[in-house]
């Protein structure tokens, strides 16, 4: 039996899980942490907090993988991947099939395209400006004065969503505002929102070939009525897996067990199996 | 460390330095009245050969930039213009050196004269138009343009070459005026003479990072290699000067010796380099030990490796040729994708870096479409990255990082996972 | 006359070109051609028999979803715009697209097009921007024979010199009448909204130019006995918006906020010349001859002899204009550089001067309304 | 004895103020009032303006002349002139410190800089492109950094070796945020490092329009010793937060209001204001 884990330090939360491997493959313990200022303390939090979840003792943990902005900061590391690589074989692994990945983060947003064995075969981020990332959204919700959980379903309630010029997650506000003092409902406002977000990131999507299965990770997967709103102007049903918001952790881990030195094929045949199984 | 094995230093690059260092001392004799008489130019097709006519020395404000550029000293000129009115938006090459004339700085600190003329050898970069008519209005010296036609077609037309030849007569009879000198066909034909050896060499060069490993790093080197190029190409100095360097190179080639000890990945870049991060940018390439074979950039002063060079039979239409369709940045967007192209072929590349800089729309608008082509079209993997090459707030150094390192870490992974299914 | 006014905004306005469809199915077999701003020899386009359009951009009618991916960040919008029309299929109905040397931006459009609509054609032409020396008209002549060459190509029937005369004396007309509205403009703004004839002269970019002669004779004669009085309002010229248009709203917008808009540059590409072309000897020669020596100042056109900010200073002094306003595209180079120059001739003019930055996408409109009131608030109150 | 009213609809606070003029006198302000803003601009004004009256002791009908200002001005229905919160400031800042060349206003979104003569009006330059040079940008690293907004001035007092920000967005100037953060930089150093960057944004801005050698500061992020500071260290000027700053766009707008007033009903000329 082998244990590791993946630990994805993003740039709001921190996320880490364990996996085990006897036999097949079971995540076993989840743990999400606020980053904050200090990101070796939130890694080691999380960390911790799966293990006492699991009920193990750390050192049974056989091989850490970092990823995330923070991935050179986890002092018990014992290597790092980017997100991109784990968002993809995390992403392969849950929801077998996948064959493009779109990842909507705080301040990321990326669309990657996978291969059979979970390899990133090409992936496009957003430019050096956030525009059209998750933090549009909560900023959003912060102006509308709705929490960030009710924004999605609210969003679906649109009928006739306002036109959102402006992919500045600072500048929406002022959008917002006057649409607000223009009287608009607040479901078509944030339905404009999220529409506007859904067209920027698939347009930024589009660079790289969108084929089915499409799968969302990142926080943002779990906004209901951002997904809708890709699915619209996709034209194509996207899905989301449980484990959307830990798909990096969980990739990381997936690493760590290859790393702990599990023969490479299994799980390459695994996901390839999976595949067929599917199709 | 890696920053060490990354960089080549022989013996070539100390006297490229100094050879540029003579230049920048000759322009500063100039500002003080004791020098030649100097031409302003911009890099690509300029026709340095024409000025060897009236021994005359270019000026190239491009050149300044950059050095200010990879002396971190960009920020201030660029912020002084936009203090008068320059956009935020708009090429910070030029802003930087509208700058340096407001602020009197230099990059070497010695003097930059008033050119004896502003010549605009106008090949694809509208920018150099306006560029060089703020220099005018500023210095106060004389300027005039030689409008090249740009590549509408896949070869220049007779029309087209004329209409260059003429110009660049009409530029003769004006600097016969201004300079008070004679213009000396010998001197341009021999100079012109000068220039084709030179290319030949260079072009020899470029052939030798075809083989694996590449014994020099086809953007980060060559860049050290292309001053000289530009200045002094067009005299024997130059001639010596590309000889050693081949000799030195063609050495380490045989001696099987590559930029890293082990080369692990063979890229062509595409774009100019962040010149405000020039040794940050290196290593993020060194630290997976990707060695770039071929690059668009250093083809920005002439187009060689494909066989172009000047012709002293016909000094003035190979000139001509050279400002037309001879240097990448008066060639249209498609010829350059099968630039590239041709690289990725016979230089063996593993994937393209697409290197998009604000600044430079010339370089820059379409760049996705280039990424299109090449990774849908023709297969290879493609990574588009964004910064720039003058302005040092434009290069977000976590971002960058992260894209490099996942764009190697999917070729590794693409490259293990064919080692396993045994493809 | 409010229906020719609807009439010429449904056109400006229609980003699937109806009218070029509709004119296409009544001349079966003849091409419609698209140009990019700022100028182009439509005598030349029109003598081949073909409908000359001016494609610029498709405002704020049309969410870029594709041409994101083919042109990055700090790219104008109406680059990107124009790309997603054709990749929507907008632009099906047109055969030929010509581009010419304005911006860097633009000419890579050119090739971008090509590459992803190969079985169209695509041409460039080199317009000169050295008018100093001795060789450009001839240069430029050859040129427009080169491309009259491909147009015959296309439509099987090679163009006399006598058709493309003729053009040149449509097109003459039409500049004169444009030039006549813009007097109206100049001499009793409160006849004419700057939106209104926006619209006039822009309908031109769609039509045939026999049609649009007639509407702009038409307008002329109505407006002398339109009734309307007077505003308190600024003069101001309008500088910066000859390629990439601004949205009718901001238009419209800026008069609101106690402003007439005297002159400004919109559709420069239509008023190009200054006089007429010559119609005698040879029409071709002719029409280069006029590029090198009777166009407007311009920042995508490069005259040493006579700067631009010159050419402005005229425009304002011609005018009487309290104040100008740069209303500038949003990563448009050509009117970024050319803002540093105008600006310190402006201030050495003691006119006062406002910098608006617009992209074809504009919903809101608080914040530039804010800042044109603040303008005007700054001239007009003490 | 005339009163005025200038009402200031902000996008975070509605401010109002009262003010009245006697003859041959400076007006001199009677009340102030301030209420949260809401979606209904005329409420928010209205409630702004209540307390502003009991605060003077006087009863809305005493009120000549109503001016409103800022973002809701045109929301307002009691109003007899709206005036864009730039002209305002400018005459606002003029009444609080009559030297004042050169305004300088930080809001959440937008940074404006302002040339005044005599509370005219001479240039002005807004934050068009990105919204990093704005109070927002403080805001956002306050929260990742985890340290309380009103403490945030006082902390980048403290730093030794400021850390400079150099990313245009300020979203990604989080992760270089981050990355100070990683690096074990302290909070005082890296909030200093946003200060003075904040500094060098408004300083581009103030030069566009011309800053002569003293600027007057006005706006929420004001309130923060560690950017007046920065500012007057980067651009080298007397760096004035007149107090009750606050309330500068609405006593602005009631002064011209008044202004507008006297010269509707020619009343006797009243003092500096005019």
């Amino acid at each position: 039996m082998r244990i590791t884990a993946g630990v994805d330090v993003g740039s709001t939360q921190t996320k880490a899980v364990l996996l085990r491997e006897n036999g097949d493959m079971k995540i076993i313990a989840r743990a999400l942490v606020d980053t904050g200022a200090n990101v070796q303390k939130a890694a080691d939090r999380a960390f911790r907090a799966c293990c006492s979840d699991a009920g193990i003792d750390p050192r049974e943990v056989g091989y850490v993988v970092g990823t995330g902005y923070g991935r050179y900061n986890i002092s018990f590391g014992h290597s790092q991947m980017t997100e991109i690589s784990c968002h993809a074989k995390g992403a392969r692994f849950l929801c077998p099939g996948t064959r493009t990945v779109i990842d909507m983060g705080g301040q990321d947003a990326k669309a990657i395209s996978v291969g059979e064995n979970g390899e990133v075969l090409d992936f496009v981020m957003n430019d050096k400006c956030a525009a059209g990332t998750g933090r549009f959204l909560a900023n959003a919700a912060e102006v509308m004065g709705i929490s960030l959980d009710e924004i999605g379903p609210l969003s679906l309630q649109a009928t006739r969503p306002v036109k959102i010029a402006t992919v500045c997650t600072v500048f929406v506000e002022s959008d917002i505002l006057s649409y607000v003092a223009q009287g608009k409902k607040a479901e078509d406002i944030l339905g404009g929102v999220h529409l506007a977000i859904a067209k920027r990131t698939l347009s930024l999507a589009r660079r790289v070939n969108i084929e089915a299965v499409v799968t969302m990770t990142g926080g943002v997967a779990r906004n209901t009525g951002m997904v809708k709103a890709l699915e619209t102007v996709l034209g194509s049903s996207i899905q989301v897996g449980a484990d959307a918001h830990f798909m990096g952790a969980v990739g990381a881990a997936l690493f760590a067990m290859e790393k702990l030195g599990q023969s490479f094929e299994s799980t390459v045949w695994e996901g390839a199996h999976a595949a067929s199984r599917r199709d | 460390m890696e920053k060490q094995r990354s960089e080549y230093r022989g013996t070539i690059h100390q006297r490229q330095k100094d050879m540029m260092m003579d230049w920048y001392a000759a322009l500063d004799r100039a500002a003080g009245g004791q020098g030649p008489p100097t031409v302003s130019m911009m890099i690509s097709g300029n026709c340095v050969e024409l000025l060897e006519g009236f021994e005359a020395a270019p000026i190239y404000p491009e050149v300044n930039a950059l050095q200010l550029a990879i002396r971190h000293q960009s920020l201030e000129p660029i912020l002084a213009a936009e203090d008068i009115g320059y956009a935020s938006d708009s090429c910070a090459y030029v802003k930087a050196d509208m700058g340096c004339y407001i602020k009197g700085l230099t990059p070497t600190g010695g003097k930059i004269p008033t050119p004896t003329l502003i010549l605009c050898n106008f090949v694809g970069c509208n920018t150099y138009l306006k560029w060089f008519e703020h220099v005018a209005k500023l210095t106060g010296a004389p300027l005039m343009v030689v409008d090249v036609p740009f590549m509408r077609n896949d070869e220049p037309s007779a029309a087209d070459i004329q209409y260059v030849v003429r110009q660049l007569h009409e530029v003769v009879q004006r600097l016969e005026e201004l300079t008070g000198r004679k213009f000396s066909y010998d001197r341009f034909q021999q100079a012109v003479a000068c220039s084709a050896r030179s290319e030949e060499l260079w072009s020899q060069i470029k052939h030798l990072a075809r083989s694996k490993p590449a014994p020099f790093d086809a953007y980060f080197d060559a860049i050290t290699l292309m001053g000289p190029l530009y200045v002094y190409r067009a005299r024997p100095e130059g001639v010596a000067f590309f000889e050693a360097a081949l000799q030195e190179l063609t050495a380490k080639r045989d001696a099987g010796q590559g930029v890293y000890d082990q080369e692990k990945f063979r890229l062509v870049i595409e774009g100019p380099p962040p010149y405000p991060h020039f040794r940050t940018f290196r290593d993020m390439f060194a630290k997976w030990k990707a060695c770039t074979v071929a690059s668009t950039y250093s083809t920005v002063g002439g187009l060689f490796e494909f066989g172009f060079r000047h012709d002293p039979e016909r000094p003035f239409e190979s000139v001509a040729m050279h400002m037309i369709a001879q240097n990448v940045t008066n060639r249209n967007y498609l010829q350059r994708y099968d630039q590239i192209r041709k690289y990725v072929e016979d230089w063996h590349a593993d994937g393209v870096i697409i290197h998009f800089v604000k600044s430079c729309r010339l370089f820059s608008a379409g760049q996705g479409d280039m990424r299109d082509y090449f990774t849908r079209k023709l297969g290879v993997p493609t990574l588009y990255i964004e910064s720039d090459l003058e302005d040092p707030r434009y290069f977000a150094e976590a971002q960058t990082r992260n894209r490099i390192d996942a764009y190697f870490e999917s070729l590794e992974h693409a490259k293990t996972t064919q080692a396993m299914v045994g493809v | 006359m409010d229906k020719v006014l609807e009439r010429c905004t449904d056109l400006v306005q229609d980003i699937g070109f109806a009218q070029v469809r509709a004119w296409k199915q009544q001349h079966p077999g003849r091409a419609a051609v698209a140009y990019f701003p700022v100028y182009a020899p439509v005598e030349i386009i029109h003598a081949a028999g073909m409908l000359p359009v001016c494609v610029s951009g498709a405002g704020d009618r049309l969410d870029v979803q594709y041409a994101d991916a083919r042109f990055g960040s700090f790219i104008c919008s109406i680059i990107k715009t124009t790309t997603e029309l054709a990749l929507t299929g907008h632009l099906d109905p047109f055969d030929a697209f010509l581009f010419s040397s304005i911006c860097d931006s633009a000419r890579n459009l050119c090739w971008v097009l090509k590459r992803n609509f190969p079985d169209k054609y695509h041409d460039f032409i080199h317009l000169p921007q050295n008018p100093s020396s001795g060789a450009t008209a001839e240069f430029l002549a050859a040129e427009y024979r080169r491309v009259m060459a491909e147009l015959g190509g296309m439509s099987g029937r090679l163009i006399r010199d006598d058709d493309i005369a003729e053009s040149i004396a449509l097109y003459n007309r039409s500049r004169e009448l444009i030039r006549e509205l813009y007097r109206v403009r100049t001499h009793t703004p409160h006849r004419l909204a700057a939106w209104e004839s926006y619209v006039l002269v822009r309908a031109g970019n769609f039509l045939p130019v026999e049609e649009h002669i007639a509407i702009l004779e038409q307008a002329l004669a109505w407006l002398p006995q339109r009734s309307c009085k007077s505003r308190d309002s600024i003069r101001i010229v309008v500088e910066g918006s000859f390629c990439e248009q601004p949205p009718l709203e901001l238009i419209r917008l800026i008069e609101e906020a106690g402003c007439y808009i005297v002159e400004d540059d919109f559709t420069l590409g239509q008023r190009w010349f200054e006089s007429d072309v010559a119609t005698n000897g040879d029409p071709v020669q002719a029409l280069a001859e006029a590029y090198v020596a009777q166009s407007v100042y311009s920042s995508v056109r490069h005259d040493f002899r006579k700067p631009r900010w010159d050419g402005l200073a005229d425009k304002i002094r011609d005018t009487q204009a309290d104040a100008v306003l740069f209303l500038i595209a949003k990563f448009c180079e050509p009117a970024y550089f050319d803002y540093v120059p105008f600006k310190q001739t402006v201030e050495a003019m003691c006119i006062p001067h406002l910098l608006l930055e617009f992209e074809e996408k504009l919903f809101t409109f608080d914040r530039v309304r804010t800042e044109v009131e603040t303008f005007v608030e700054s001239l007009v109150f003490d | 004895m005339p009163l005025v009213a200038g009402i200031d609809c902000g996008t975070g606070f509605t401010k109002a103020v009262i003010i009245a003029s006697e003859p041959h006198a400076t007006a001199r302000i009677v009340g102030r009032g301030r209420a949260k803003s809401g979606v209904d601009s005329n409420l928010a004004a209205s409630n702004a303006l209540r307390s502003a009256l009991q605060h003077a002791c006087i009863a809305h009908e005493d009120l000549a002349y109503v001016a409103t200002t800022g973002f809701g001005r045109y929301g307002v229905s009691f109003r007899d002139i709206q005036i864009t919160e730039i002209t305002s400031a400018a005459r606002g800042a003029h009444f609080l410190c009559p030297e004042t060349k050169t305004i300088l206003d930080i809001g959440s979104q937008t940074t404006r800089a302002v040339a005044s003569d005599h509370g005219k009006v001479k240039a002005f330059k807004s934050n068009d492109k990105c919204a990093a040079g704005s109070g927002m940008f403080i805001t956002r690293a306050a929260k990742y950094l985890e340290v309380p907004l009103e403490q945030v001035g006082e902390l980048s007092l403290h730093a030794t070796r400021p850390q400079p920000i150099s990313s245009i967005c300020a979203v990604l100037a989080e992760s270089e945020i981050i990355n100070h953060v990683s690096l074990g930089v302290s909070v005082e150093d890296i909030l200093r490092g946003i200060h003075d960057s904040l500094a060098e944004r408004a300083g581009m801005l103030l030069k566009r329009v011309g800053m002569g050698d003293s600027v007057t500061f006005i706006g929420g992020v004001a309130q923060q010793a560690g950017i007046v500071r920065a500012l007057q260290e980067k651009l080298k000027v007397k760096v004035t937060v007149p107090d009750g700053c606050e309330y500068a766009c609405a006593l602005g707008a009631s002064l011209l209001g008044l202004h507008r007033y006297s010269a509707v009903h020619s009343v006797t000329k009243v003092g500096t204001v005019a």
